[in-house]
């Protein structure tokens, strides 16, 4: 008799009517994880997209190496390193510490949405600017970068959806996630195929939702957009 | 006669490509000064030299009697005084109208809200705009972006309005009324350097008239002389395949 | 001798049923992060009590033995897919697992031991509460067995990190194996000390798929015979200094 | 006194020296792991493109469907979802049983590259072919897939650098490529923060290199279209 | 004189749009025959709905004698009796000028190779491209392109040649060039349908022109009538336009 690991519909179902309490736990902290690591990964991100903008060469380098090492390396080994490594720093939480690794990862894709979508703005905005007397940084602020920001809406929305994904990883430094849960019940039930459809299923749902809500933000947008 | 702003050998090269070579150009206050020439010549590279958003790399540029240093003078300040008109009109797409217009006064000059709606109301009054202040520059037509974009570089009360090209990107039908606002602004007394090819505005209204060629003034005079009796070869050939 | 001879007749070619996956090797899994039992050394090579175990009841059995590096979460699945012929990775025998595997006689005794800084308040499992942050190992037994006491439970894939963890204060406790917390205290100069007593005893055993009856008999029969012939104590003693098949 | 996770630069350089041989033989078993899964990723890619480009809805269906779903739902999911899956139809080596996970989740995005390649070609060369009497596949087959062939090798070089990040996930399949083999040697020597560092250099320096090859191939390409 | 193709009431919307207007329409051997109107008045979707890259909601076109019933014939081999020539040209730019012009005839017709090549070379000396074989598109003029694409099309050795517009998205000086051809074609006794701007052109080539206004056809007469007399009132309007 072969248990567990072949699929059974029967045992999908009665899975997922009796596991989902859990995954609705942990789909919360999923939720939790990506918005923590998105917020903060867009804030880290436009830091480096400024530096990356700037004048002074030695910040572009520094921003620069940055964003290709972290781009260039895969997102668990950043996990583990930063996981170790924040400790050093800061004592935080393993939700912290993820949510953490997980920003440091975004940021870089985000500092590259923000500087794509700032260099995408006409340059005839800066001189315009520059032309009725405002600084450097001054026709950064008020003319250009309000416009880059809506430009960078759509992209920032689908680095969301990829972030969301990503947070499973979370899953191997002890954060209670989708993915984490799921292999917890997997070893407990041996139901294991079933279990890992179930939860891709939930993932599947969320990353849905959150394509809606996306859409429905960039819609808004386009319309707000005169 | 008071003299607004002169050039003394005037040199700027992009890379290799030396693109102005050694300009000698004198305005006056109230004069209007059309710039005319081939593509190419440096025209646009002229203008923006004169409003630093481009820097010489040799020669003066003299402002109401003081030599500017980017170096050494605050040039926000300078551009102040220099108002700046583009072929491409480069409004605030994310402003209405109005806010197009007094962001520079608030956020520059610190004029206090009220002082600058009002003015820049007026001004849009003034460019025949006064039922446009609250739509967005995407709602407009060329000709009244254009006409937005004046009264935006005049709310900041320049002491010269440069325009490069201001007509060229518009309708055909919708260049009448730019040149119509221009004339209005020369006629008030305003100085004014215009890159155009324009030719009939430039005959019109313009006082003096400069053509230039690969980087060189060849030829700079009244206007009537300069159209009706060019001095040199290369003017003379410019005009006959312009006019 | 006698055991392996019988082995070593049964997998030849008089034509009766092999006992391994490939009739060549005796594949035994084990995560390869659990160390002393089984980790990777300076050169690379695997090693570890489990491993030599592994071994030994291979040679026993009259193949060559291999272990199969995988997760601890993903092991009990593995079996069942047969990708190995069975765990030899510090595994407690538990009735929950009893349902899924079947296991050998206990090839070593340990127990869940609480582990604390020492400047703790908790003196024994019976001062968890609610409040208390225990950090353990994922799909282990101690998941289970400190549910009762709080649910504030951070899980790790690996002891030693947990433990880690613990002494950067993380956590306020960690359960785990007592043998893995003493010497990875000792190996690592962690600051941390035992709080209380064994708080059961953990008979660790060999996990075969289930119904496969032939292989886990001669598995124990192998155990059996490692341990009567005195591999089975160099191999204890090496790690342990100590004879750890008795509570 | 911390010991093991703090980052040591002398243990850092000794242990670079020390495990280099290890991470050569497992950066071969990763570059393996990632040649096999974008090659069996592209030929399941130009499949599902072409099901997805067809006149045919209910192959539309399918192929949007796989495409949502694999997208949709994170990598670490669909390797362990198939890793116990493959194994109920075919048993597999680990290394297998990752290759395909890895190239099934390629396979999505491999399949939009080449559909938007497809469609990216003007309608008018379509149009040409068919007016000269040539039928609709003959039309794709000479006329659209040469030239949406050579579109497609930049997105493609840019899914392979991300196919060899992704394809640190098979170490918890149990297959022994860079990451893993960081993670063993990470648990028994307890330099956490040291060997995760090294092991995003090996990484770093992958990409670095299929970069260039990339770049080179993309040139190549570019001189060669007249 | 034999009749190539008719066209009866025929029928053509995009959604809500009725592009075609019941088009009755007739070919013979060897006639040239223009399409001219405005811009949006149907003549390419008419053009297209001659070789089925439309098909038509109703009506009849008949080929050669033969009504051609989009379900039941083979369509690709009506095609291969239609030549057809494009705007943009569509040249296949990953093969050379000889691969474009043998693709069909080898792929389609199944002509050996040798002959495909010799036949197409000829193809391409007689439009005046043969230094340019193994060229790609590229590297060719438009008013090249246009004639590889003739030849091209010449080399299934069509009944009818259809051109859309073939040389307005040529520059001025290209079309000439373009425009010879396409006599010599005509001279040849190829059947030709041309959509086309070039009025003087079409005056002179075109044997019949039909001007067409809003889907139907309004006016059709042999060219020198329509053109110097032309009956309707709309087609006096569009001639007074465009002439
Ligand atoms: N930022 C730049 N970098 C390099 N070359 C430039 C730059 N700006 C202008 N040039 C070059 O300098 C020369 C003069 O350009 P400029 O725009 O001043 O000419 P222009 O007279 O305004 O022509 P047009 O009538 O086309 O606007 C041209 O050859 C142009 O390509
Ligand atoms: N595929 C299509 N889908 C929807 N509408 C179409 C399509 N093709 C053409 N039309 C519409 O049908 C009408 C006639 O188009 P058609 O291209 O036949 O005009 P035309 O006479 O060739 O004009 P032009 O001189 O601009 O080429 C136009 O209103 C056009 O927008
Ligand atoms: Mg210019
Ligand atoms: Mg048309």
């Amino acid at each position: 008799m072969i248990v567990g690991s072949v699929f059974d519909f029967g045992t999908f179902i009665s899975e997922l009517q009796r596991t989902y309490p859990f995954f609705i736990e942990a789909g919360l902290v999923t939720i939790q994880l990506t918005i923590a690591s998105v917020l903060i990964g867009t804030v880290i991100g436009i830091l480096f997209a400024l530096l990356k903008l700037s004048p002074l060469k030695i910040f572009r380098i520094i921003a620069g190496t940055y964003i290709t090492i972290i781009r260039g390396t895969p997102l668990i080994v950043q996990i583990f390193a930063l996981f170790y490594g924040f400790s050093q720093i800061i004592m935080l939480s393993a939700f912290w510490s993820a949510a953490l690794a997980l920003a440091v990862h975004n940021s870089a894709y985000i500092a590259e949405i923000f500087r794509g979508a700032t260099q995408s703005i006409d340059k005839g905005q800066t001189e315009a600017g520059r032309s009725l007397g405002m600084s450097g940084i001054m026709t950064m602020r008020r003319i250009v970068m309000p416009q880059a920001m809506r430009r960078a809406v759509p992209p920032l929305g689908n680095q969301f959806i990829i972030g969301l994904k990503d947070s499973s990883l979370a899953a191997f430094v002890a954060v209670d996630e989708l993915f984490r849960t799921a292999q917890g019940i997997a070893a407990g039930t041996l139901n294991t195929m079933e279990t890992f459809i179930i939860v891709g299923i939930y993932y599947l749902l969320l990353v849905m939702i959150f394509t809606v809500i996306v859409n429905a933000v960039e819609q808004r947008m386009a319309k707000s957009e005169k | 006669m008071k003299e607004m702003i002169r050039v003394e050998k005037l040199n700027k090269s992009f890379g290799d490509l030396h693109v102005l070579k050694d300009i000698d150009l004198t305005v006056n206050e109230s004069d209007v000064l059309c710039l005319v020439g081939a593509s190419g010549s440096g025209k646009s590279t002229l203008l923006r030299c004169l409003n630093f958003l481009e820097i010489r790399d040799n020669g003066k540029i003299i402002f109401d009697g003081e030599e500017i240093d980017p170096k050494t003078h605050n040039l926000n300040q300078v551009r102040q005084k220099v108002g700046m008109v583009f072929q491409h009109f480069n409004l605030f797409p994310h402003k209405t109208v109005l806010e197009n217009v007094i962001e520079a006064p608030l956020m520059v000059k610190k004029t206090n809200k009220v002082t600058a709606v009002k003015e820049g109301k007026e001004l849009l009054e003034k460019v025949g705009l006064a039922d446009k202040f609250d739509v967005y520059p995407s709602k407009l037509s060329g000709g009244q972006k254009q006409r937005v974009a004046i009264a935006r570089a005049l709310a900041m009360k320049p002491d010269i309005m440069l325009f490069d090209e201001p007509t060229s990107a518009l309708d055909p039908e919708l260049v009448g009324e730019v040149l119509e606002t221009m004339k209005d602004l020369a006629k008030e007394g305003m100085t004014m350097i215009i890159v155009t090819h324009e030719m009939g505005f430039a005959k019109e209204v313009a006082d003096y008239t400069v053509y230039m060629h690969d980087g060189k003034i060849v030829e700079r005079g009244l206007s009537k002389d300069l159209f009706n009796n060019p001095k040199e070869e290369r003017t003379k050939e410019f005009l006959s395949k312009v006019l | 001798g006698d055991g392996n001879d019988q082995a070593q007749g049964e997998n030849s070619s008089d034509g009766q049923a092999d006992l391994t996956l490939d009739g060549e090797t005796f594949v035994y899994a084990l995560s390869g992060e659990y160390r002393p039992f089984s980790y990777v050394d300076e050169n690379g090579e695997l090693t570890g009590f489990d491993v030599d175990i592994g071994m030994a009841i291979a040679e026993e059995l009259g193949y060559e033995g291999e272990p199969y590096r995988i997760s601890f979460s993903g092991i009990i699945p593995g079996l069942q897919d047969e990708r190995y012929d069975a765990i030899i990775g510090s595994m407690g025998i538990t009735e929950e697992r009893q349902e899924t595997v079947d296991f050998s006689d206990p090839y070593y005794i340990s127990g869940a031991q609480v582990y604390v800084r020492p400047d703790s308040d908790i003196a024994s499992i019976d001062d968890i509460t609610e409040d208390t942050n225990v950090a353990v190992a994922l799909a282990t037994t101690y998941e289970d067995m400190i549910a009762d006491y709080t649910t504030d439970v951070s899980t790790y894939d690996s002891d030693v990190v947990a433990l880690q963890s613990l002494d950067q204060g993380r956590h306020d406790a960690v359960v785990t194996d007592r043998l893995i917390g003493l010497i990875n205290i000792e190996e690592q100069g962690l600051n941390l000390e035992m709080a209380g007593d064994l708080i059961d005893v953990d008979q660790m055993g060999i996990a075969v798929k289930k119904g496969n009856e032939d292989l886990l008999e001669a598995i124990n029969e192998a155990l059996a015979a490692i341990k009567e012939d005195g591999t089975y104590l160099e191999i204890s003693e090496k790690y342990f200094d100590e004879d750890i098949s008795q509570e």
